[in-house]
């Protein structure tokens, strides 16, 4: 034992014995979880959308798989995967873009598995995921000109962001438009409910 | 001298776009992206030398097992091989999970706890704790199905919010002296090196 | 009064224009202090012996070169000029090789110092946070080698330099990676760290500078311009505490402004429906 | 067993792996974890290409299908490639290709990032409003950390200055050591989640 970690270890062991007694306590018990506004919102959005028969826009945040941020990369994956069944399902078009190299095989993947889960594979594209570039403020105009393009109907960014996120809905300012934004960072959970 | 005339009509190509989205600003976004992708394109491609071939050339040839599994990613290309995928990523999630778990519980829980219990024989140090107790429980979101939160909890994230919107009064602050440093360095570049006023 | 309601953005985009120019025209020359954290990064720095080994990190990009840049001209230059001090560097983020390079050309011409005797310039090392984690286990292993190629077993310097244990002091600048060095170097192997950190991220840090694990930082421009009055200079971070003050003063009033403004309009609509 | 079984396993042992040469000094487990992290490294390295092959793909079907704007596309590839070759013909410390960084690259960076502070400009007037206690307790504290960090603060006095080491010593590393805690327990939970498979939205090749 490295000098030191015993405490560390004991916490550790601790943390982890006590999330898994609470996954498995909730299998049999019907908790009650406050329903979120963002979630409901995601739903309208993609009606909207297909109403108006144009793009749902989708970032799962723009941070890795394997550093400290990835339990937020993979929150925004699993809203991802319901985002692209909420697609599938109305038959809109959906586009994920991707910053992190190893992001993209993944989020091609959830969204593959989503179309495939309520048996739409033959509509999925796999040109809606698409890698822009790993630079982060390049990726931030990217998204910008694709939001002003004025094909996309709803932006939901579900994830790690930084300061290139108030960038990317600044453009709703200048195109009146919405986002929904739903942001894990460590500041305050801003929060916009945003389609054009 | 070229090159400041390059750098200040890539800034005013971008900077055009605070007035007007302009062909000039999309063209000055490709720039961008492109020169920003190759960049780091680049860089990563010059650090397969010394990462992959120098280990090779020392006859330590176990570094072809991570590079089998590096190339199965490709298998998204082709239709029906996408399940290769998983084993490159899940040694890189593995990995990432093994590094953090041990980073965040001994640099980010046990560390700063210890410090706050040691530290508690001073005033500050008995207001630190309380705040970090109070921001703590100020993250406790789950209640009672009578939606009622017992007394302490009440009284505790009363005092958790209040320290928080200090907390993120100063972090505002921060941000305002952060971005204003960036829009300066670029007036103080236009003015200075473009049209040396200053 | 109405016309304070909704100034165009335009304006205001102007209004910042203005604040930030004149004082760059005309130079107020305000003193400028050091806080406490500042200073210790200078006798941290300042109580380097000869022979000890310090791991020098640039983790910060392009973008924030105002910001970073003044804080590790003036820090590297004080480094710089410590006698007999052994240096290896990194680039943890791909656009900070730029400025790793500069300084690491200039430490070999301008301070006579000789690659894989005095110094090992590792150049950018791809990987991110599991990259750091590589570089605390094994050097030999994460970067066979520098940054012209040579391999690191063959440079002297490094034959006693293995891990992370082998460093007497890591200075790293940038946020992004502060968080691994922190977490896979310094808490690791009880090594001393002093960073230069965005004013946007060094809040966050706080609570590792009060308990210890870093023990020092730099606060974006501000600490920068801290830093140069400790060695005596008055740089460019010192000359750009003017300009950067009066643009803070008109964010403060334009809150203020837009305040009182928000509270008229609302006295006005209560004021409407109560007549009606 | 089932492929998902399979990626599970292998990231459960990898996991536990590193964990044991973490907290353990067994020699075996730290070469093999040393191993380990290395490969993570060169995986990331190797699969670089996928992005940029799946960029051009992009890029190369827009033209094809005219699609609107298509010559940026086309200027993103010419461009894309001239600088790829002009950094690995004369190598990334090259004469030409550092020009082309510090010319092109370093001013639309730091442009592109300075435009926030415009930004910040007009969001100060139109959205910080005081709506309620908190927000004036942050815009208040805001103000005064502000005037106690510039020159200007300490010019007009150096009361300033004392109240804000004070807001940032005492209460802001509070909040920020209780979101630091708050937030590695949820990285530990979620670490949990996914060793146990509950999280599994990564995992290619199986339906929910």
């Amino acid at each position: 034992m490295k000098p030191g970690l015993a405490v560390d270890l004991f916490v550790l062991v601790a943390v982890s014995f006590i999330t898994i007694y609470f996954i498995a306590k909730s299998h049999d018990k019907k908790y009650y979880l406050r329903n979120i506004a963002g979630l409901e919102a995601i739903e309208e959005a993609v009606g909207r959308a297909t109403e108006m028969d144009k793009i749902v826009h989708f970032i799962p945040g723009i941070t890795g798989l394997n550093n400290s941020r990835s339990a937020v990369t993979f929150s925004g994956l699993e809203v991802l995967n319901y985002v692209s069944r909420t697609v599938a399902n109305y038959g809109a078009k959906l586009l994920v873009t991707i910053r992190n190299v190893m992001v993209l095989p993944v989020a091609q993947e959830v969204v593959r598995n989503a179309y495939s889960s309520i048996g739409k594979i033959n509509s999925f594209d796999y040109n809606s995921v698409q890698f822009l570039t790993d630079n982060q403020f390049a990726y931030a105009t990217a998204v910008r000109s694709i939001l002003q393009e004025g094909q996309v109907a709803a932006n939901i960014m579900v994830g790690s962001f930084f300061a290139e996120s108030l960038m990317i809905t600044e453009s709703r300012t200048s195109c009146r438009g919405d986002s929904d934004r739903w942001n894990y960072q460590r500041n305050p959970a801003s929060f916009f409910y945003y389609y054009l | 001298m070229a090159g400041t005339w390059i750098a200040a009509i890539c800034t005013l190509g971008l900077m055009s776009f605070v007035i007007k989205d302009s062909p000039l600003y999309r063209l000055a976004e490709y720039t961008f992206l492109a020169v920003g992708t190759a960049y780091s394109f680049v860089l990563s491609l010059e650090r397969l030398n010394p990462v992959i071939i120098t280990p090779i050339k020392q006859g330590k040839y176990t570094i072809f097992i991570p590079v089998a599994l590096g190339l199965l990613l490709y298998s998204r290309f082709f239709r029906g091989k996408q399940w290769l995928m998983g084993f490159p990523i899940s040694v890189t999630i593995g990995v990432g999970l093994g590094l953090s778990l041990k980073g965040i519980v001994s640099s980010e829980i046990v560390k700063q706890l210890s410090d706050t219990y040691t530290s508690i024989g001073s005033l500050e140090g008995v207001l630190i704790f309380v705040g970090v107790i109070c921001v703590i429980l100020f993250f406790y979101f789950s209640r009672s199905n009578t939606g009622a939160n017992p007394p302490v909890l009440a009284v505790a994230r009363k005092i958790g919010r209040v320290f928080l919107m200090i907390a993120f009064g100063c972090m505002f602050s921060n941000v305002i002296l952060s971005r204003m440093t960036l829009l300066l360095g670029r007036i103080k570049f236009l003015l200075g090196d473009w049209l040396n006023i200053i | 009064m109405k016309y304070l309601i909704n100034i165009d953005h335009r304006i205001i985009y102007i209004l910042v224009i203005i604040s930030i120019t004149l004082p760059l025209i005309a130079p107020l020359n305000l003193p400028v202090d050091a806080s406490e954290e500042v200073t210790k990064i200078y006798q941290k720095i300042d109580s380097l012996m000869p022979g000890d080994t310090v791991l020098l990190l640039i983790s910060y990009a392009a973008q924030n070169e105002v910001e970073m840049k003044s804080q590790s001209d003036s820090v590297i230059s004080h480094l710089f000029s410590k006698e007999g001090i052994k240096i290896v560097s990194a680039a943890l983020v791909e656009s900070g090789n730029i400025y790793l390079n500069q300084y690491m050309s200039s430490y070999a011409s301008e301070y006579q110092k000789e690659a894989g005797r005095d110094f090992v310039n590792l150049g950018f090392v791809y990987g991110g946070e599991v990259a750091v984690a590589n570089l605390a286990n094994d050097i030999h292993q994460a970067a066979p080698a520098d940054s012209d190629g040579n391999l690191l077993a063959d440079l002297e310097m490094m034959k006693n330099i293995k891990d992370g244990s082998d460093f007497d002091l890591v200075i790293n600048f940038g946020a992004t990676q502060l968080w691994s060095i922190v977490r896979y170097i310094t808490d690791v192997y009880n090594v001393d760290l002093v960073s230069g950190i965005e004013a946007v991220f060094a809040i966050r840090f706080l609570p590792y500078y009060v308990s210890g694990q870093l023990d020092g930082y730099l606060n974006g421009l501000v600490g920068a311009a801290g830093y140069e009055s400790l060695i005596g200079i008055r740089g460019p971070a010192s000359k750009h505490m003017d300009p950067l003050s009066s643009s803070s003063m008109l964010i403060i009033v334009l809150i203020i402004v837009g305040n009182i403004s928000y509270l008229v309009e609302k006295r006005q609509k209560f004021s409407d429906r109560s007549a009606r | 067993m089932n492929r998902n079984n399979l990626f599970l396993g292998i990231t459960v042992i990898i996991t536990l792996t590193t964990l044991v040469a973490g907290f353990f000094d067994l020699s075996i487990f730290n070469t093999i974890s040393a191993n380990l992290v290395n490969w993570s490294v060169v995986i990331g390295l190797v699969a670089l290409a996928t992005a940029i092959i799946s960029l051009m793909r992009m890029h190369v079907k827009r033209i094809m299908t005219r699609r609107r704007e298509w010559f940026y596309s086309l200027y993103f590839i010419v461009v894309f490639t001239a600088v790829c070759s002009i950094g690995l013909i004369y190598s990334s410390r090259g004469q030409p290709f550092m020009y082309v960084v510090n010319n092109i690259l370093v001013p639309l960076s730091t442009t592109i990032y300075s435009l926030l502070g415009l930004w910040m400009a007009t969001a100060a007037y139109r959205a910080f409003r005081v709506r309620s206690i908190d927000s004036t307790i942050l815009l208040v504290t805001g103000i005064i950390v502000l005037l106690g960090s510039t020159s200007f603060g300490a010019a007009i006095s150096p009361v300033f200055a004392r109240i804000t080491i004070f807001i940032r010593l005492i209460p802001t590393t509070a909040a920020s050591r209780g979101i630091l805690i708050s937030g590695g327990l949820g990285a530990i939970a979620l670490g949990i989640r996914i060793l146990l498979g509950v999280e599994r939205g990564h995992i290619p090749g199986q339906s929910k």
